[in-house]
């Protein structure tokens, strides 16, 4: 009796660290500090030695953060360095992320006090600019979350977006309001996400093929409809109203933030509300920790009761509605009108984000703000005639992609049983 | 002395059964080509919904169906049939233009075109099919066939203009530059994949959407656009580097005979070599093939060069054949069509090459279908998903034409495997 | 431990005059296709017993009890709880009679906290629809179960950083957390030392005093023996006989295997030759990057087989792969008579003349989509006569199928049939028979016969003593104690990544149990 | 009519010559207007092929893009009419070139542009770095070059350096959301006059001015955009007009009649046949000045008569 208790207490010391040298820590350290040489070497010797000018209001007037764009390019290339050797040099581990991100940060300032040098960039612009680009990519990584943390592999965003987006503008258009259109862009969502269940969950199809296809199904079907419908008779199916932009007053005259945050769309706020709930809703609730069971064990969750395939097809049918939402930004927001592969992608843009923030809510909107701010400052680049070739600047977030799912935030892990099916034995 | 099933006596016997009976018996059991075939035929009869309802025409008479049925059962016929029929006309053959032909009226080019447009569409699609089924197989979803396919017109086009060789030669030249293209932009995320288990579905999606910016930017640089053009348009690829094809209007190319001969070498490769041993064991059990020697991860960079080498001969085969210049849409859809065409052809290297035949067919009879009745090519493409999502579940199938089990056949692509 | 089987006996036979019957499986019929699992089963389990099923892997048990469960139906036959017949559509039903089960292969959700794998599917929550967990009501829940019972948990832990002995703690507490009447424990002693079994049985024999009906599956005689009121035993689906524990072992046997099986491993005294394999100062570390092998030494010479006991997951598997070339050491030597392994590749190694038996037969030993001939030659189908490197040799790969086949006795329909078609024992003789068909110098075999029914056991042992006695150096490892003594000239006994000390097998079981606890005494020290 | 990749929705010259079908489809009997979207180069011939099989009388391909394999089909073809917008081909006599001379419309727009900019900044963009998208560019790069001669003013261009023949592009014809980021980007520069060349992705660019309350104003192209896109008529300054829709509805009316479509000379819509043209002001009427009009029109005489030559790279020769 007392040896077994003996045991009992060795099973909760802690496990040895890991001590290897060129641990995650240093590689990430190592790179950081390249990169940072880069950026203080190239972008330095490229870089006017003119003024960057970083304007708080909209356009060019108005006060600004003002720096030498050669002198910043250099400056922050030496901070990326330092903080690269901080980390090659061992830190605390609880200092390593932090200085993880201002390495990448101040390596990105260094890019822009190059390609702004003598220019300007306005920074509310800029920002709101990317939360819009950013908006669909949320909603569609907050559905992945929902379908994946349930073990539902979900390639089908893409598809869900344009259904939505489809949805939409006809819905919208034909009863003349904007909630129908919404309304209709979340079934339009949830169309897919029931074919995606029930071929996943109940046919058992190979997950990633179902999103393909599916993908490629409303892609046929929205393309067909367009062309047969809204084509021929614009003006009667495909000129739904768009979604008011709201102004809170108040908060909407906090410089920078403000204008951001408090003076958009409903959907931003949406996007921003249900990242903040699906989070608390994974860790904070039974269908949370239920829905992390199935995702990771199922059959752990079968055992204690639980209805794993329900859960899943409830999850999957959750994630229609978050993308089908997402798909309504393409018709209401963003355009006013549907047309054919207008999501051009941006469904595996979500996906990426989701993968690279971890398949988790906050860091799906952080990887979705990431590739919104990288889509909108190759938009902004390439406008005020960037020295990059714009086909490059837009290479910036794939790469950065490939970048991330390949080493940059580690090795990342999946709920243990994303992507298998739940089958009885 | 253990529970291991009794040794099945009963199989020999069933082979003395009469062949017909058991070709009866087996023809409405949940085999792989009744499967395949009705799934064709769902998918059609779902598409002839679709044109159905979004005909505002044939719509009408439906209005009063209650009145008089039969206005709008024929007019729902009539379009349905003659879409059908030019499906088939656009991609086999049409019956007058053969008749003419055979009595003097017509000439054999017309009569062939179907079969040559047909061709013509599915030679790429063969190499692309090939590459993702070949992947597939040892266990990678490599979506990039689009990518590696780009960097394979990229490379083969490049070749085709900007270097003087005498024909043949040229040609040979030309296509090898765009397998080692298409390999090294297969390279990329085979080696991710090994080195850092970063997933390929990830990382081949970003090396399209890279591939096609890069394409884009290419093509508008001094050397490689037409210096009489001022548009996104390279020079024309120099005729020794053209694939040899039939005279105009017929376009079917030597593409479509290097499509058999690569399918050859596929099915080969996958079945009696030994790298094919290795990736089909990676494929199907990657701990397995580990423990017994193989190195997983060089198993996975040597796919994906092969597989990303025959995407680039796609492309290749689209800019030497039929393309003879890039342009930024040079490379269409052949990869994500390829995609499709594998999961039809079951990864099978020989299922692959008839998949590659029957969408080159649907793609050619769409366009006599969208020039003819006005149906557009979108309908083809649901029509190509449709098919992939029922031989996808074959359940399904199973399920809507009560089939009985296959005695035989294991049914269901499943390679779930999630991320 | 004796007493308690006699007043739990008693005290139970009174009361079932009275009360109704707890549970009874009436006609259980359960086919897999061709496959009949569970033939016409009948098992009445009554309050407060103890009631063992006994049979050899494959013969049907956890089939049955899944059917209990919940997990399946039956195709034919009624379950009655409490004399009323019961549907259990799915585990949910089940819980809700009263039935709990711990199953062979935990249930644990790795990445959770021990509280939140207890209480999943019976949480405690606040807010009503909106289902916020209580997590301070859940963990006191499982402080209370874990303190009523004596089973200490660390409700904050994460079940992935528990050892299995804590992990089936955790298991048990999570089942009695819901107030189970009935509860199933599916070979629950696999992953224990001989000491924490001992403990187990007590537990077990305190809940039946309590009331609850246990139903403990198992296929080891001794604990049969040891704890149960009853016995029933199975054999390919079917009852064949219902014993007390007075039955004697060989009885049970016989009972079980359907014949008469000797279950010693029959072997000449080892001729012990040159050292093969020398491991020295050897670090490895696990996926999770935790020190999994801590400087182990140790030494196998040609023509005698050294056993590593030891509980799983102390580092076994971690030493195995480190030496087959699949896990690169942290630090320390192999050398393969004088040559260093370090750094080779697996193929390297394998083709040094190394024989491997892994421990997970259907995830690292067969291919289970490939046919038998195809699983024959997985490590040798670049080489002559199987092929050159570039292309496969079919004719002769078939050819000496036919011979393995005939040769380890594989039970298959045909060479050309897929391994996944066959039975747990023939998949692992495949393996034997790949990994002995070519010249060792030594054979590594993990956890040999897991999972193997005892007619491939004993052939499957009667290999590797053969293989040693032509001289080969054998390493086996296994968790079942009962295997390593039989097996092994010299015991090496594995705790937390260390060789506590190496024994003879000689040295009684009580002892080297205790060695796997992690308890150094004197006399181990001194065979050290 | 075949077109080319950008689709019969492309807000430009496909769904202009298509209007232009349809309006033939008015005016006489037998026209039966039937067309094929393009989904890659490689189908301009077979879809052009399908067309000749079916026996059309009238075979339509839009864009330049498409000149070579309506060269191609149109030689094997000589007894068909072929007709083609924006390009033309040398020595077929089958095939009836339409084109326009966009630089004399634009570069008035340059002008007006100019003139009513308060910024003193405007801005153009493009959808594909393709010759009938340039042109606009071009002339209204030098109306705005002009506007700063005749008035010793500095007003600057963004998005296109003419002589350097490079700027911004969209790469798409179909996405507002490409559009509006440019356009915003160009308003945050400072630019008050903006002419998207980018048919649907144009839409984005009037999103921008739509937001702006009154700061920024679009310059349209091809069909007025009051009629095109009449939801944004209250931003639209005035719209470069390349009246595809007419050419294409005449060509085609009198090939359906029997009147002969010569090759050469062909059609060419300049200022002078009111083949390009500056729209009306609509809305912007009362807000443009009446000097400013009057400048505008002066100009347009000096080019009919030919005193003002406006040339582009990418016009027709």
């Amino acid at each position: 009796m007392s040896r077994v208790s003996t045991a009992t207490v060795d099973d909760l010391t802690e496990a040895t660290a890991p001590d290897r040298f060129w641990n995650r820590q240093r590689r990430l350290g190592a790179a950081l500090v390249i990169i940072g040489l880069i950026a203080a070497v190239i972008f330095g010797s490229l870089a006017e030695s003119a003024t960057a000018r970083f304007t708080i209001s909209e356009d060019a007037e108005g006060a600004a953060l003002s720096i030498n764009g050669q002198f910043g390019a250099i400056l922050f290339g030496i901070v990326t360095v330092a903080a690269g050797g901080a980390l090659l040099a061992g830190v605390a581990k609880r200092w390593q992320t932090l200085l993880l991100c201002l390495g990448i940060v101040t390596f990105v300032f260094s890019f822009l006090c190059w390609q702004v040098a003598g220019k300007f960039l306005p920074l509310v612009d800029t920002l709101s600019g990317s939360l819009e680009l950013a908006l669909p990519l949320i909603l569609g990584a907050l559905a992945g979350v929902l379908c994946e943390r349930s073990g539902v592999v979900n390639v089908a965003i893409e598809g869900q977006f344009l259904m939505g987006a489809f949805g939409a503008a006809l819905v919208g258009t034909l009863a003349t309001s904007v909630w129908a259109g919404l309304i209709s862009a979340v079934v339009g969502g949830v169309i897919i996400a029931s074919l995606l269940a029930v071929l996943a969950i109940r046919f058992l199809v190979d997950q990633v093929v179902v999103g393909i296809v599916l993908n490629l199904l409303a892609l046929g079907i929205t393309g067909f409809l367009y062309e047969r419908l809204m084509q021929p008779d614009a003006l009667k199916y495909n000129s739904p109203p768009r979604l008011p932009e709201w102004r809170i007053p108040g908060l909407a005259d906090i410089p920078v933030i403000g204008p951001v945050l408090f003076e958009t769309n409903l959907l931003v706020w949406l996007a921003l509300i249900l990242v903040v709930v699906i989070h608390l809703g994974l860790t904070r609730t039974r269908w949370g920790l239920r829905t992390r069971a199935v995702g990771e064990h199922p059959t752990a969750a079968d055992t204690v009761g639980i209805r794993v395939r329900g859960l899943r097809y409830m999850n999957v049918l959750l994630g229609g509605v978050v993308a089908g939402a997402g798909g309504a930004y393409f018709t209401l927001v963003s355009t006013g009108a549907f047309n054919k592969n207008m999501t051009a992608g941006a469904g595996f843009i979500a996906l990426a984000a989701l993968i690279f923030g971890r398949w988790t809510p906050f860091g799906a909107l952080g990887a979705a703000l990431f590739f919104g701010f990288a889509q909108k400052l190759a938009n902004y680049l390439s406008a005020v005639g960037s020295p990059v070739p714009n086909q490059f600047l837009n290479m910036l977030p794939y790469l950065a992609t490939i970048i991330a799912v390949a080493g940059l935030v580690g090795r990342v892990r999946a709920p243990a049983a994303d992507g298998v099916p739940y089958v009885k034995s | 002395m253990t529970t291991e099933a009794p040794p099945k006596k009963e199989e020999p016997k069933k082979e003395e059964e009469s062949f017909l009976s058991l070709f009866v018996h087996n023809l409405w059991s949940a085999n792989t080509v009744t499967v395949t075939f009705l799934s064709i035929l769902l998918a059609l009869v779902i598409g002839a919904v679709l044109i159905v309802v979004s005909d505002s025409e044939v719509l009408a008479t439906f209005s009063y169906f209650t009145a008089r049925p039969s206005d709008a059962l024929t007019a729902s016929w009539d379009l349905i049939s003659r879409a059908y029929a030019d499906l088939f006309k656009g991609a086999i053959f049409d019956p007058a233009a053969v008749s003419a032909w055979f009595n003097g009226t017509g000439d054999w080019q017309t009569a062939l075109n179907p079969l040559s447009e047909t061709l013509t569409y599915a030679a790429p699609l063969v190499f692309t099919g090939l590459s993702v089924a070949l992947a597939f197989r040892g266990g990678l979803f490599n979506i990039g066939g689009q990518g590696q396919a780009v960097i394979g017109c990229v490379t083969a086009g490049v070749a085709g203009f900007a270097i003087g060789l005498p024909a043949g030669l040229h040609l040979v030249v030309a296509l090898a530059a765009g397998l080692i293209g298409g390999a090294l932009w297969g390279f990329v995320p085979g080696l991710l994949k090994a080195r850092t288990g970063a997933h390929e579905v990830i990382t081949t999606i970003m090396l399209n959407y890279t591939a096609t910016l890069f394409l884009g930017w290419l093509i508008l640089q001094n050397g490689v656009q037409d210096p009489d053009r001022t548009d996104a348009i390279s020079k024309t690829i120099d005729s020794t580097a053209g694939l040899p094809a039939l005279p105009a209007p017929l376009r079917v190319h030597f593409g479509i005979v290097l499509a058999v001969l690569v399918t050859a070498g596929v099915a080969w490769l996958v079945n009696r070599s030994s790298f094919g041993f290795e990736l089909r064991a990676v494929g199907v059990n990657p701990p397995a093939a580990k423990t017994a020697g193989m190195s997983v991860g060089r198993t996975y960079i040597m796919l994906m060069v092969v597989a990303g080498g025959l995407a680039g001969l796609g492309g290749a085969t689209q800019v030497l054949g039929t393309a003879d210049r890039l342009t930024d849409q040079v490379a269409g859809n052949i990869g994500f069509d390829g995609l499709l065409v594998a999961l039809l052809g079951r990864n099978k290297p020989w299922g692959t090459l008839f998949a590659a035949i029957l969408y080159g067919g649907l793609r050619a009879g769409g366009n006599l279908m969208q020039v003819d009745v006005g149906i557009s090519l979108e309908l083809v493409t649901v029509l190509q998903a449709l098919i992939v999502i029922f031989i996808a579940a074959p359940a399904l199938v199973k399920a809507i034409f009560q089939l009985r089990d296959a005695r035989t056949a294991r049914l269901g692509a499943s390679m779930a495997k999630g991320w | 431990m004796r007493r308690f089987q006699l007043s739990g006996k008693s005290s139970q036979r009174s009361r079932s005059q009275e009360i109704p019957l707890r549970l009874e499986l009436r006609g259980i019929t359960k086919r897999f296709g061709d496959l009949v699992a569970n033939d016409h089963i009948d098992i009445t389990v009554e309050p407060g017993e103890v009631h063992a099923l006994l049979g050899e892997n494959g013969a049907g048990k956890s089939t049955l009890m899944n059917q209990l469960y919940g997990l399946l139906q039956p195709d034919e036959g009624e379950i009655l709880v409490d004399g009323e017949p019961k549907v259990f559509r799915s585990p949910r039903d089940a819980i809700a009679a009263g039935i709990g089960m711990v199953h062979q292969h935990f249930m644990l959700v790795p990445v959770f906290t021990v509280a939140e794998n207890i209480a999943l599917g019976a949480e405690e929550v606040r807010g009503g629809p909106l289902g916020w967990l209580d997590r301070r009501r859940n963990k006191r829940d499982v402080l209370e179960t874990s303190k009523r019972y004596g089973l200490p948990v660390d409700p904050d832990a994460l079940v992935e950083n528990l050892p299995v002995g804590a992990q089936q703690r955790v298991e048990i507490v999570k089942a009695l957390t819901r107030d189970v009447d009935l509860l199933i424990l599916d070979e629950p002693t696999a992953v224990l030392t001989p000491q924490e079994t001992d403990e187990l049985l007590a537990v077990m024999r305190s809940l039946a005093d309590t009331g609850k009906s246990i139903v403990f599956i198992t296929h080891k005689l001794r604990e049969v023996k040891a704890i149960a009121d009853r016995i029933t035993v199975i054999r390919r689906g079917r009852t064949v006989g219902v014993a007390t524990p007075d039955t004697s072992e060989d009885e049970l046997a016989a009972l079980m295997v359907g014949r008469d099986v000797s279950l010693e491993v029959t072997k000449t005294p080892a001729d012990p030759g040159r050292e093969v394999l020398k491991v020295s100062g050897l670090i490895v570390d696990d996926d999770r990057g935790v020190r999994a092998v801590d400087n182990v030494d140790l030494v196998v010479r040609s023509g005698e087989v050294l056993g590593i006991a030891g509980v799983q997951g102390n580092g076994q598997t971690e030493l195995v792969e480190a030496i087959m070339g699949l896990r690169p050491p942290r630090a320390g030597a192999i050398t393969l008579e004088e040559k260093s392994l370090a750094g080779r590749t697996t193929k390297q190694v394998l083709r040094a003349g190394v024989g491997y038996v892994p421990e997970d037969r259907s995830l690292d030993g067969v291919v289970k989509d490939f046919t038998v001939a195809e699983n024959l030659v997985l490590d040798l189908y670049d080489r002559a006569p199987f092929g050159n490197g570039f292309k496969l040799n079919p004719k002769a790969i078939d050819e000496s199928a036919r011979e393995r086949v005939t040769q380890f006795d594989i039970r298959t329909s045909s060479p050309q049939s897929t391994v996944g078609t066959l039975s747990g024992g023939n998949q692992q003789k495949v393996v034997v028979a790949r990994e002995m068909s070519r010249p060792l110098k030594l054979l590594v075999a993990s956890q040999p016969t897991r999972g193997v029914d005892v007619g491939s056991i004993e052939f499957i042992h009667n290999q590797i003593i053969h293989e040693r006695d032509v001289g080969t150096a054998v390493l086996v490892v296994s968790s079942e104690l009962d295997e390593v003594v039989g097996l092994a000239d010299r015991i090496a006994v594995m705790y937390r990544g260390r060789i506590l000390a190496v024994v003879s097998p000689d040295m009684p079981r009580e002892e080297i149990g205790l060695l796997m606890a992690g308890v150094v005494t004197p006399e181990a020290e001194d065979t050290e | 009519m075949v077109t080319d990749t950008g689709g019969i929705d492309d807000k430009s010259f496909n769904a202009s010559a298509w209007a232009g079908l349809q309006a033939a489809k008015t005016q006489a009997s037998g026209v039966d207007p039937k067309y094929v979207a393009s989904t890659a180069e490689a189908d301009y011939e077979p879809n052009l092929r399908g067309f000749v099989t079916q026996k059309c009388n009238f075979i339509l391909s839009v864009g330049g893009l498409m000149g070579d394999a309506t060269k191609n089909v149109a030689a094997q073809n000589s007894s068909q009419q072929f007709g083609i917008v924006d390009s033309a081909i040398e020595g077929a006599t089958n095939v009836y070139p339409m084109q326009f001379a966009t630089q004399e419309a634009a570069f008035l727009a340059g002008y007006l542009a100019a003139g009513y900019s308060k910024s003193g900044k405007v801005a153009t963009f493009g959808g594909r770095k393709i010759p009938p998208v340039t042109i606009f560019m071009d002339g209204f790069a030098d109306g705005v070059a002009q506007y700063n001669k005749a008035k010793g003013k500095d007003v600057k261009i963004l998005g296109w350096d003419k002589a350097a023949q490079n700027g911004s592009f969209a790469e798409d014809f179909a996405s507002p959301a490409k559009g509006k980021a440019l356009a915003s980007t160009f308003v945050a520069q400072g630019a008050d006059v903006i002419m998207p060349v980018a048919g649907g992705t144009g839409l984005g660019a009037a999103e921008v001015a739509k937001g702006s309350s009154g700061k920024v104003s679009i310059i349209w192209v091809d069909q007025d955009g009051c009629k095109a896109a009449a939801q944004d008529c209250d931003v639209f300054l005035t719209t470069v007009v390349k009246n595809i829709t007419d050419a294409v509805e005449k060509a085609v009316v009198a090939g359906a009649t029997g009147q002969p479509l010569t090759a050469t000379p062909g059609y060419l819509g300049t200022l002078e046949n009111n083949g390009v043209s500056l729209a009306p002001y609509n809305q912007f009427d009362s807000k443009v000045d009446q000097t400013l009009k009057d400048e505008v029109e002066k100009l347009k005489a000096d080019i009919v008569a030919g005193t003002i030559k406006v040339e582009s790279p990418s016009a027709p020769a």
